[in-house]
């Protein structure tokens, strides 16, 4: 039997890859992937968590994240369509337009 | 212990043997099939000279494709050059694991058949699109950004017809589905589940990229679409590919609509000897099912032209769609109210 | 021991996999390793008897979410993104906040206390099948989310048609 | 929308009429001929490869006049000629390129002898550009391989009858007349 913390620090590792990547890529796809790993790793914690805890609520948490998450690719991918033919770059710095 | 282990694993190895063996086989017969049959509807005859009828051409192409030089575009990105059929190819063939071919006879008899269909013929996607973009290549482009929609589009029409089916069986599993379908008069979803059952034979054609909706290789516009760029045997693996996805489509709706490898009740109670008869026969209905729906296949890409773009798209989001959420509605209901 | 090795390769091939997405300069060579990496997570899956969820994430992630990316990504301009810097020049702050954030995850792991067992246990899934029982629930107590989820969706297409939808001259 | 058209989109009418169609014409006979196997008669008349005719004696009736490399529209006729024993005309080389030719036929017409023919023989593809290039003895033997016989004679009784049979000229003209006369 494999030790829950092992689940646990797995999906704290691939957090962790997400979170770096959001800060330091530029490129806007490449940051909307980085969420999806970060959302990757909750769910890797929620399966296992709901595998030990022998309780399924867990996965439907997961389900509903997989749902958010589809939306939110929708609408975001939507998004960099709409800025990308406006400004013709994916670029997040040179998006300075609402800066104030 | 161990001994049973390798014994249960070399029995896996041997079923996927005879499985992908067999599949091969029917594929390039598939193919020969389809020349003889498209031939006969427009007045020819077909291949015919290599072998006793033409029987030998589906292993003389074969042959003749694999040996062939294979050519790769110098600005193509390589790695995904290289790996896009590879992608095709196997997401096809994977989903031949869980098919039904007789009772008992399945490589993994998973509870979830129907979803892991729908995700290895979502995956096909990939290596369309990834053929596409790699080729660098305007044709190839063009024919993959189009059927990446084509495929997505009619993914959801062919997903919520099905969902009738699981309503009616109770169940993902692909066999339960097949035993579930005896209880009814006919023998098959294919009579209550009728509108789920032209949804499904429509959007399998798109998703194929088969006739009338072939817009990702429509050759007068694209030369070939996605493979333009591929030679010898990378793009038989995208011809095989294709072919086995037929098969697959042919076999899920044979599993689902049509009663697999099962007869309806009345005609064991005619022939009662039937019900004596070993279990791998009934390969022999299921195959002959399976081949049914291929030549329909092929009579519609004998008989209808290509649609527009648009009118592809309206089709499949303003016709399959609406009806097959009025399917689910009403098979939904039916099950509560009887 | 085999359990262990099995989520050795996994846990292995997930975090190399992730690090491998983050660090690709072609955005598509980035999808294509998401797409493995979104397979290894689906095999974790089954590993976990999760076998419902396994499926919805091929299919959902693998088969909507990334080739959706991959669309976009073909759809834009990507000879300006091979020329410039992968990386903000402060990454190493970057480096340092996720390090923290780590720190801070492994360190309150260690007094985690798991909550008393629940009803479903692996039996009870593999007499019912994980599809059954995740329709239980999700049909019953979850049923107001549910509701919820598909009023997002509905939101998410209509938005999604807007935002992108070419204005047509008048 | 009437009743039947809609009637008709429901249940696709057209589309079942095509596909009765082609089901229909899956048990017509097919109309392919086998080529290599099967062989359409060739129509007298045809214009296949060339052949340099002899007469009876077995000698070739090309005088060397050169007309019909004159009149030859993609120029791929090549006559040399010298000077033999007493002054008459001897054809050293007649030679065709035959992958320049296009068959029309005006080198028949031209000819006044019926020296220069387009054979029924259209079977003669091949690996290299050597054997089209056609000399006097390929020429020549290509009349024996396809004109040998009674097929000859039926061919300039039928169709390419040459000119000097029926010409009737006046009286100074040298060449046709003392041929004529000979007979």
């Amino acid at each position: 039997m494999v030790p829950l913390n092992w689940y646990l620090v797995l999906s704290a590792i691939v957090f962790m890859i997400g979170v770096f990547g959001f800060l330091t890529r530029r490129n806007i796809i490449i940051m909307f992937m980085s969420i999806e790993v970060m959302l990757n790793a909750v769910n890797i914690s929620l399966v296992s968590l709901s595998h030990y805890m022998q309780d399924m609520r867990g996965q439907i948490l997961v389900f509903f994240i997989i749902t958010v998450a589809a939306a939110e690719a929708a609408i975001g991918l939507a998004i960099i369509i709409a800025l990308f033919r406006n400004k013709s770059t994916v670029h997040v710095d040179e998006m300075s337009e609402m800066k104030g | 212990m161990y001994i049973d282990l390798m014994l249960n694993i070399g029995m896996i190895l041997l079923k996927i043997a005879v499985v992908i063996g067999v599949a091969l086989l029917h594929v390039a017969y598939a193919t020969y099939w389809e020349r003889k049959v498209i031939g006969h509807m427009q007045v020819r005859l077909g291949p015919i000279e290599v072998g006793p009828h033409g029987l030998l051409q589906p292993i003389a192409d074969g042959v003749k494709l694999f040996f062939k030089e294979d050519i790769i575009p110098a600005n193509a990105d390589k790695p995904l050059f290289y790996i896009a059929p590879v992608i095709f190819f196997v997401s096809t063939m994977t989903a031949l694991s869980v098919l039904p071919f007789f009772e008992g006879f399945v490589i993994a008899d998973i509870n979830i058949g129907l979803l892991f269909l729908f995700a290895m013929s979502s995956l096909g996607a990939y290596g369309i699109i990834i053929s596409g973009w790699s080729s660098n290549s305007k044709y190839a482009f063009l024919g993959g950004l189009r059927s990446a929609s084509q495929v997505i589009s009619y993914e959801i029409a062919m997903g919520m017809s099905l969902v009738g089916v699981m309503i009616m069986a109770g169940s993902l599993n692909l066999s339960d589905i097949v035993k579930a379908q005896q209880q009814y008069p006919t023998g098959m979803f294919a009579v209550p589940q009728f509108l789920g059952f032209f949804i499904f034979t429509v959007s399998a054609l798109a998703e194929t990229n088969r006739l009338p909706f072939d817009l990702p290789e429509a050759e007068s516009e694209l030369v070939a679409g996605y493979f333009t760029e591929y030679s010898g045997f990378r793009f038989a693996l995208f011809f095989l590919g294709e072919y086995t996805g037929m098969l697959v489509m042919s076999s899920i709706s044979a599993i689902c609509f049509l009663g697999g490898w099962t007869v309806p009740q009345f005609i064991t109670g005619w022939f009662p000897f039937l019900l004596q008869l070993p279990a791998w026969f009934w390969v022999l209905v299921f195959l002959a099912k399976v081949y049914a729906f291929m030549f329909f296949y092929y009579w519609v890409r004998a008989t209808l032209p290509r649609y527009r773009y648009d009118q592809l798209m309206s089709i499949g989001w303003k016709m399959l769609i609406p009806l097959a959420l009025l399917n689910i509605v009403v098979t939904a209901m039916v099950k509560i109210l009887l | 021991m085999l359990p262990e090795l099995f989520f050795g390769y996994y846990a292995a091939m997930i975090v190399f996999l992730s690090v491998l997405v983050i660090t690709r300069k072609n955005p598509v060579h980035s999808v294509m390793w998401m797409l493995l990496l979104f397979f290894h997570i689906a095999g974790l899956y089954l590993f976990l008897n999760a076998e419902f969820i396994a499926a919805i994430q091929v299919i959902v992630y693998a088969g909507a979410i990334l080739v959706l990316f991959l669309f976009v990504v073909l759809l834009l301009n990507l000879r300006e993104e091979l020329q410039t810097a992968k990386f903000i020049r402060s990454w190493p702050a970057g480096l340092l906040i996720s390090g923290g954030i780590i720190v801070a995850i492994i360190s309150a792991l260690r007094s985690f206390v798991l909550a008393p067992q629940g009803m479903h246990t692996i039996e009870f899934i593999k007499r019912e099948t994980h599809t059954k029982a995740l329709g239980t629930i999700l049909y019953t107590e979850y049923l107001f989310p549910f509701e919820i989820a598909s009023l997002v969706l509905l939101v998410a297409i209509i938005g999604a048609i807007v935002l992108a939808k070419k204005k047509t001259r008048s | 929308m009437t009743a039947a058209k809609l009637i008709r989109a429901i249940f696709f009418i057209e589309i079942l009429k095509g596909l009765a169609l082609t089901f229909k014409t899956m048990f017509t006979p097919a109309v392919t001929r086998r080529y290599p196997k099967v062989k359409r008669p060739v129509q007298p008349g045809f214009r296949g490869l060339h052949a340099l005719a002899k007469d009876e004696n077995g000698k070739m009736k090309c005088v060397g006049c050169g007309l019909c490399g004159a009149y030859c529209p993609s120029k791929c006729i090549y006559i040399y000629t010298s000077d033999g024993k007493d002054h008459k005309k001897v054809v050293d080389r007649y030679e065709i390129e035959v992958l320049r030719c296009i068959y029309c036929g005006f080198c028949v017409e031209a000819c006044p002898f019926g020296a220069i023919t387009l054979s029924e023989h259209y079977e003669y593809s091949d690996y290299s550009r050597e054997p089209f290039y056609m000399t006097k003895d390929k020429l020549l033997s290509n009349w024996d391989k396809h004109f040998a016989g009674e097929k000859g004679k039926r061919y300039f009784r039928d169709f390419w009858r040459p000119k000097s049979e029926d010409f009737i000229g006046y009286e100074g003209q040298a060449m046709f007349k003392g041929i004529k006369n000979e007979k």
